[in-house]
């Protein structure tokens, strides 16, 4: 079951790559960035997982052997992950912005001063 | 890949150079008939000034210093270094008075070693035997004499056109 | 005491300074007056470059407005500093040198040094003919370097055969090598390696066929076209010192072997080899083949000759 | 001592720089000429050399016409003492066949002080070679009298 | 105070960061208050790497520190730690001098531009980064570090984004390196999928038994992650377009101290992680990817127009020498790739400043325009000699030792295990080496030798404030080329030693038993015998002794160049020619007053023009080289086409080197 995790992560991964190779438009690049962080979030909290563990909260009730939990450690790395992925967004987003009010374009191929 | 001058040039190494030994011995004759340093005869030369004339560089120059008999003394001197040694003097100099030698060693700095000159004196062609005013005399006798013989022939020309005259009437 | 004497006089004396300016002069001397022999005209006589030399030192040296006077002046003398040390490490005949471990590679970078301050000299005396001289320089150093590079490591790989680490890079472990078990010229691996060394010595002096650089009619002497008095003389000596440096390496690394015992011997020898030497490589070519072009150059020594010394080393390699 | 022999070394090994005053070539090929085997002027060191800093004698031939004019001055110019000038040909002199025309400028005694003249339209190599030596012996002399 | 050196490690980040907060706070005001922060706090980082010598590199000691006191549980890591062993602190004390320098070089160059408190903010987190990550004993907490790294870079290579293609570079830079980054974070997730722990020291114990398919898919991630972070072969196109427009202090930060932290990530995974170097599938994939980016950025360096585009293809292709001799496996290899990567980061710093110093003062690096600077800033030319001959390896600068012992390093391997790849790898350094110099000899030509171009006339020379980064620069390469051997013994030993014997690694962090328990291979001090580290203090006697003697010639031999004064009498009438004395003879016709000598300048000391007026004509920048160029052409002509420019090849390049890896770690490792 936790298998369907795993190829959605490397589907997401790979489209991510897909697009940001083939698209011309660099909005569309920027979502392809995104789809790649999104793939390895998806990834990383899928490693954790054990069938039948409850959510990993130290509540009411103290612990007891029998509680069983998933692991907690790859849900706090997706943290941070995430946020990192938003904020690369945000820079990503931002570049884009400026790039289009100094080409006038948002085509990748005509955005190529720096070649050769 | 053909070495090109690989065998002549190890034929070379053992042969003996072909370089003429000049400054040590004295400079090799030129070709027969070259025309080198020029020659110039004053005797044989009569001012005409051909050679200045057909000299296309204008080399040569003529000075001219009148004796007190009535001689001149001509100098022309030849300019080395502006003859193109193209030897049209000595073609067209009636007297054969410039020859081109075939010494080519015309090297120098200072420019006197480049000209070559002659002189000679032009005896002043001779005396007419009479003065200008018996000339005149001499004219003014032969004048009056013919205009007497003129005279003589008409006296008798005028009987035979009288006879003419008669005849026709 | 003693061995600082003799540190002394190996220094400046026998296989120093005195003796390599010497050779440098004679071997030039003698290649212009084959070349005059062999192209049938009688040609200088054999002290003609130490009469340059001379000249040169008596003119006015004349520095030119853009140039940049510290390097313009320095650089001949780095120059010629860097291939006297250069020449220092080779082991003469006697083996009496001061080679250690690994100066292989520094006389290989020393002669690019070489290279590079008679660039920075040309560079420095700012004119567009230099400009174009030291590029054509730098050419002719990229395309000797690769060929002369693989000999070097195909030399390495024979002597260092027994050694520790399967090749070595020491100049007396070369020529300790050759003595033992016959000098390198005699292996039959070693053949091309040999005639690519012979290709690459012309080009690393300079001589008329390579002399891309300094070539008179096309760019009025490229690189010493502002060079004028002394500096022009320190630069020409340089140019005879280079053939001593570049015969007496092909002397050590292919006829190592050949040593006698006594010092004076040796001398002779040295000098007799690097007479042959010179004649093949250098004097031969040079009567019989104009000046290449730049870019046949590259081409030819990219190509032919290092394809040489690849098939000598890839020998010693199956022969190990 | 090392000064006399610099000075002696000044006459055996003269390095010629070429400058072509707008000359009809005649005495150029002359000129090169005399580097070849049957003339062969290296016997004494001459040697051509491609820039007037490297020049001990400093050949001209031809005219100065009015184009070459300031090519030449300023190529003199760059030439390092003690050199000799030596004209070759009849042109630079008195300019030939062309003396008086509009486009050439003079003699050329006007810009340098000639030192030794080789006369003759298209002189003979080994006139030219008796020029070189003499030419050659004067710049001993100058170094000489440079260094008093 | 023993205990108390094992906080160094986490002040010393902290002081970065901290900077880089009370910058942005107290900054605002005044430029002073500001530039005083900025550089106590940079200080405060180098005196503690400073201080952490001693004990690590003497006597050899591991210092561990876990954050916030999470001690292993029951042999199983939980907290994150700092781990900082000789090599790391080899790397740390390479990142703080650079930081450093950078930073006081930034105070003159920074002040004609604005908002200098983003800037400075940016700057701190950066290094604070950086050095974060080379001091990190956690693989997430490293992947935390590369992202705010990859952020602050793009941010400072766009710093100046009116400057043209300043975006267009940062935005490159940005997607593909999160590219890159995002593949380490998938590297990251598989491990801990395996190992259910994310500390370095417990990775290597738990790898050095169970190494599966997926650890394999791991590695061929992390390897690709890293790579992107030191511009690996399919990576470099970025790295020309980053530096290119970036401030030289941050191209010097990029070059000098990124790629460092690319091949730190590289060498920790081969050597310590996987510990896989041994095998000859991942020697050849490290050294393939060395050679690889070696040749083909110096040859795309070769015919670059702009001055730092070109210093960008080399610090690219210095980093692939490091990482060909990192792969050799070798304990010389590592310790010549060490070295090399040190040497790499002070004379590619030196370069950079000084191509910033250019720009500072003429305030264009196009190679075809500038031309003769030298004259009017003699001393940045003296710094960029001293850089160009250190990078070509010029025998008494650093480049010639590291280099040269990475040329023994592969002939050695090839002759010992007798496989050509190695012995072709060799050549191509060698190739690479003079293809470097060539480079530098452009431009020193189009730069700073040649004519001065008009347009440059009232440049002045660089303050000296500016020039004091250079100057220190410039010392250390004078002095780690004159010392070799004393160099290798002390700093590369101790670092090779750490990365070869991971058995103190784990020990400090893990406890003695653990690493015990799990077989650490103990491969004890590193036996490397440093054939021909020659002893250059002889050679630089023997050097001063044959320049005295030359001196002495030169001296005699030509004394009238004093003495000889203009010979008037020589040349009668004209004397040294000066313009005036031409004596226009009367009938000199009209034609002559058109062509009057109005040269005001003496000609003799004109330069040689064949008799034209010696008027601007500098042969620089891309008419040098014509003979090299024309034979390559067809190989120019297909460079120049795969470097379009385009993000979107840059990112399909990238994937492509992604995939090839990962397809050979499935097949091989």
């Amino acid at each position: 079951m936790i298998i369907m995790n795993y190829i959605a992560s490397f589907i997401l991964v790979g489209l991510g790559i897909f697009c940001i190779a083939t698209k011309r438009n660099l909005l569309k690049i920027c979502i392809g960035s995104g789809l790649i962080d999104y793939g390895c979030n998806l990834l990383i909290v899928s490693v954790g997982f054990h069938d039948g563990g409850t959510a990993p909260i130290f509540a009411i009730r103290e612990l007891t052997r029998a509680s069983f939990f998933v692991d907690p450690v790859p849900q706090a790395l997706t943290l941070t992950s995430i946020v990192i992925g938003a904020c690369s967004t945000a820079m990503t987003l931002s570049l884009i912005i400026m790039i289009k009010k100094q080409y006038g374009t948002l085509k990748a191929d005509k955005i190529r001063r720096l070649k050769g | 890949m053909i070495l090109p001058y690989l065998g002549q040039s190890f034929k070379n190494l053992f042969s003996k150079p072909v370089t003429e030994a000049f400054p040590a011995g004295d400079p090799p004759k030129a070709a027969e008939g070259y025309r080198g340093r020029l020659h110039y005869d004053p005797e044989l030369c009569i001012n005409c000034g051909m050679c200045m004339r057909v000299c296309a560089p204008q080399a040569i120059t003529r000075e001219i210093v009148p004796l007190e008999n009535g001689d001149q003394q001509i100098t022309f001197t030849y300019d080395m270094t502006s003859c193109t040694f193209c030897r049209m003097c000595s073609d067209f100099c009636t007297k054969k008075a410039i020859t081109l030698t075939d010494d080519y060693m015309i090297v120098g700095s200072a420019h006197e070693d480049f000209l070559v000159s002659g002189t000679f004196i032009k005896a002043a062609p001779p005396k007419p035997k009479f003065t200008p005013e018996q000339l005149e005399a001499m004219k003014k006798a032969a004048a009056a004499k013919k205009a007497a013989a003129a005279a003589a022939a008409d006296g008798e020309k005028k009987p035979e056109e009288k006879a003419e005259a008669k005849g026709e009437e | 005491m003693t061995n600082v004497l003799l540190y002394a006089v190996h220094l400046f004396l026998f296989p120093g300074l005195l003796f390599i300016v010497v050779m440098g002069l004679l071997l030039a001397g003698i290649d212009r007056k084959l070349v005059a022999r062999m192209q049938n005209r009688v040609g200088a006589s054999i002290l003609q470059p130490w009469y340059d030399f001379l000249k040169c030192c008596g003119k006015e040296t004349i520095i030119p407005r853009h140039a940049r006077k510290g390097l313009f002046l320095g650089a001949p003398v780095a120059c010629f500093v860097i291939l006297i040390s250069a020449a220092l490490f080779i082991p003469v005949f006697g083996g009496l040198s001061m080679s250690f471990e690994g100066d292989v590679v520094v006389i290989l970078y020393l002669l690019t040094a070489a290279g590079v301050a008679i660039i920075v000299g040309s560079a420095a005396s700012g004119s567009p003919f230099a400009g174009v001289g030291l590029s054509r320089e730098m050419v002719a150093m990229i395309s000797y370097e690769l060929p002369f590079v693989l000999v070097l490591l195909a030399v390495g790989a024979l002597c260092g055969q027994d050694s520790a680490y399967g090749v070595t890079f020491s100049m007396d472990e070369i020529v300790r090598w050759q003595t033992e078990n016959g000098s390198s010229l005699l292996h039959p691996a070693m053949i091309p390696a040999a005639i690519a060394m012979l290709f690459v010595i012309p080009c690393e002096i300079g001589m008329h066929p390579f002399d891309i650089a300094e070539a008179e009619t096309e760019i009025s002497e490229g690189t010493l076209t502002e060079y004028s008095g002394a500096p022009l003389g320190v630069f020409k000596l340089c140019h005879c010192v280079k053939m001593y440096v570049m015969t007496a390496l092909f002397c050590a690394l292919f006829l190592g072997g050949l040593s006698t015992g006594i010092l004076l011997v040796d001398a002779l020898l040295e000098v007799v080899f690097c007479i042959i030497v010179t004649f093949l490589c250098m004097t031969v070519p040079h009567a019989i083949c104009a000046r290449f072009k730049v870019e046949q150059v590259f081409k030819f020594y990219w190509t032919f000759v290092s394809a040489l010394a690849l098939i000598s080393l890839l020998l010693v390699w199956i022969m190990r | 001592m090392l000064q006399n022999m610099i000075d002696s070394s000044m006459k055996k090994s003269p390095w010629i720089f070429h400058i072509n005053a707008g000359s009809c070539n005649g005495c150029d090929i002359e000129l090169v000429s005399v580097l070849t085997p049957r003339y062969d002027a290296e016997r004494y060191g001459f040697k051509l050399c491609g820039s007037p800093r490297q020049a001990d004698i400093v050949v001209v031939s031809g005219p100065v016409t009015m184009q070459s004019r300031e090519r030449l001055r300023r190529t003199l110019a760059q030439v390092p003492e003690p050199f000799c000038v030596v004209s070759l040909g009849s042109c630079p002199r008195s300019g030939n066949v062309f003396k008086g025309s509009y486009a050439i400028d003079g003699p050329l005694e006007k810009y340098v002080h000639v030192d030794v003249s080789v006369a003759g339209c298209t002189p003979k190599p080994e006139a030219i070679i008796a020029g070189l030596a003499q030419a050659a012996q004067l710049l001993e002399e100058k170094r000489k009298e440079a260094r008093k | 105070m023993s205990e108390f050196i094992s906080n160094f490690p986490i002040l010393a980040i902290m002081s970065l960061f901290l900077g880089a907060f009370i910058t942005s706070l107290l900054g605002r005001k005044n430029a002073v208050v500001r530039n005083v922060i900025v550089f106590i706090s940079m200080a405060l980082a180098l005196i503690m790497m400073l201080a952490l010598i001693k004990p690590v590199f003497i006597e050899g000691k591991v210092i561990g520190y876990w954050l916030g006191n999470w001690a292993p549980v029951a042999d199983w890591a939980i907290g994150i730690g700092l781990e900082v062993d000789a090599l790391s602190l080899f790397f740390g004390l390479i990142i703080t001098v650079a930081v450093f320098v950078s930073g006081t070089y930034s105070f003159t160059y920074m002040s004609h531009d604005d908002s200098l408190v983003n800037y400075y903010t940016l700057f701190l987190m950066l290094s604070g980064s950086v050095l974060g990550l080379v001091l990190s004993g956690d693989l997430f907490n490293m992947f935390v570090m590369i992202e705010i790294m990859t952020f602050t870079a793009v941010a400072l290579t766009a710093f100046r984004n009116t400057y043209e293609g300043a975006l267009e570079g940062a935005l490159k830079y940005l997607v593909v390196g999160a590219l890159g980054s995002s593949s380490v974070l998938i590297g990251t997730a598989l491990i801990y999928s395996q190992l259910h722990t994310l500390n370095l020291a417990q990775i290597t114990a738990l790898l050095t038994n169970d190494q599966n398919i997926v650890t394999g898919i791991a590695f061929a991630f992390l390897f690709i992650g890293f790579g992107t972070k030191a511009f690996l072969f399919p990576f470099h196109p970025l790295a020309a377009d980053a530096h290119a427009v970036a401030p030289a202090s941050i191209s010097l930060m990029i070059s000098g101290v990124l790629t460092k932290c690319g091949v730190y990530g590289i060498i920790r995974l081969v050597y310590c992680l996987y510990q896989n170097i041994d095998r000859p599938f991942v020697q050849y994939l490290v050294t393939a990817f060395g050679a690889v980016s070696m040749f083909i950025c110096v040859t795309m360096a070769f015919n670059q127009h702009n001055f730092k585009r070109l210093l960008a293809f080399h610090s690219i292709s210095q980093v692939g020498y490091v990482i060909t001799a990192v792969g050799l496996g070798t304990s010389l290899g590592l310790a010549s790739g060490l070295y090399h990567a040190m040497n790499h980061t002070i004379f590619k710093g030196l370069l950079f400043l000084t191509a910033g110093a250019v720009q500072h003062m003429t305030g264009s690096l196009d190679l075809d325009e500038l031309g003769g600077l030298s004259k009017k800033m003699p001393r940045t030319c003296i710094l960029f000699l001293i850089g160009a001959a250190s990078i070509s390896g010029l025998p008494p600068f650093n480049g010639f030792g590291s280099k040269w012992m990475i040329y023994q390093a592969a002939f050695e391997k090839s002759s010992q295990t007798g496989n050509v790849f190695f012995l072709v790898v060799c050549v191509t350094a060698l190739i690479t080496s003079v293809l470097t110099l060539a480079s530098f000899v452009k431009v020193a030509q189009s730069v700073f030798f040649g004519q001065l171009n008009p347009k440059f006339e009232n440049t002045k020379e660089v303050p000296l404030a500016m020039r004091i980064p250079m100057w220190i620069l410039a010392i250390l390469c004078i002095v780690t080329g004159i010392f070799p051997g004393s160099v290798a013994n002390k700093l590369l030993m101790p670092a090779v030693n750490a990365a070869t014997n991971t058995r103190a690694y784990v020990s400090a962090m893990m406890g003695e038993a653990y690493a015990a328990a799990h077989q650490v291979v103990h491969a004890g001090a590193a036996d490397v015998q440093l054939i021909g580290v020659y002893s250059p203090m002889s050679w630089m006697l023997l050097l001063l002794s044959i320049t005295s003697a030359v001196c002495l010639v030169a001296v005699l031999g030509s004394p009238e160049k004093k003495k000889l004064e203009p010979v008037v009498g020589a040349n009668v009438p004209n004397g040294p020619m000066t313009p005036g004395s031409i004596p226009v003879t009367s009938q000199s016709r009209e034609a002559d007053e058109r062509e009057l000598i109005t040269d005001d300048l003496d000609p003799k000391y004109e330069s040689f023009f064949s008799g034209e007026h010696a008027e601007y004509s500098q042969v620089g920048g891309s008419d040098l080289f014509w003979g090299f160029k024309k034979n390559w052409r067809h190989y120019f002509s297909f460079m120049h086409e795969w470097h379009s420019g385009i993000l979107n090849d840059y990112a399909l390049y990238g994937a492509c080197s992604l995939a090839l890896t990962l397809l050979l770690c499935v097949l091989f490792l």
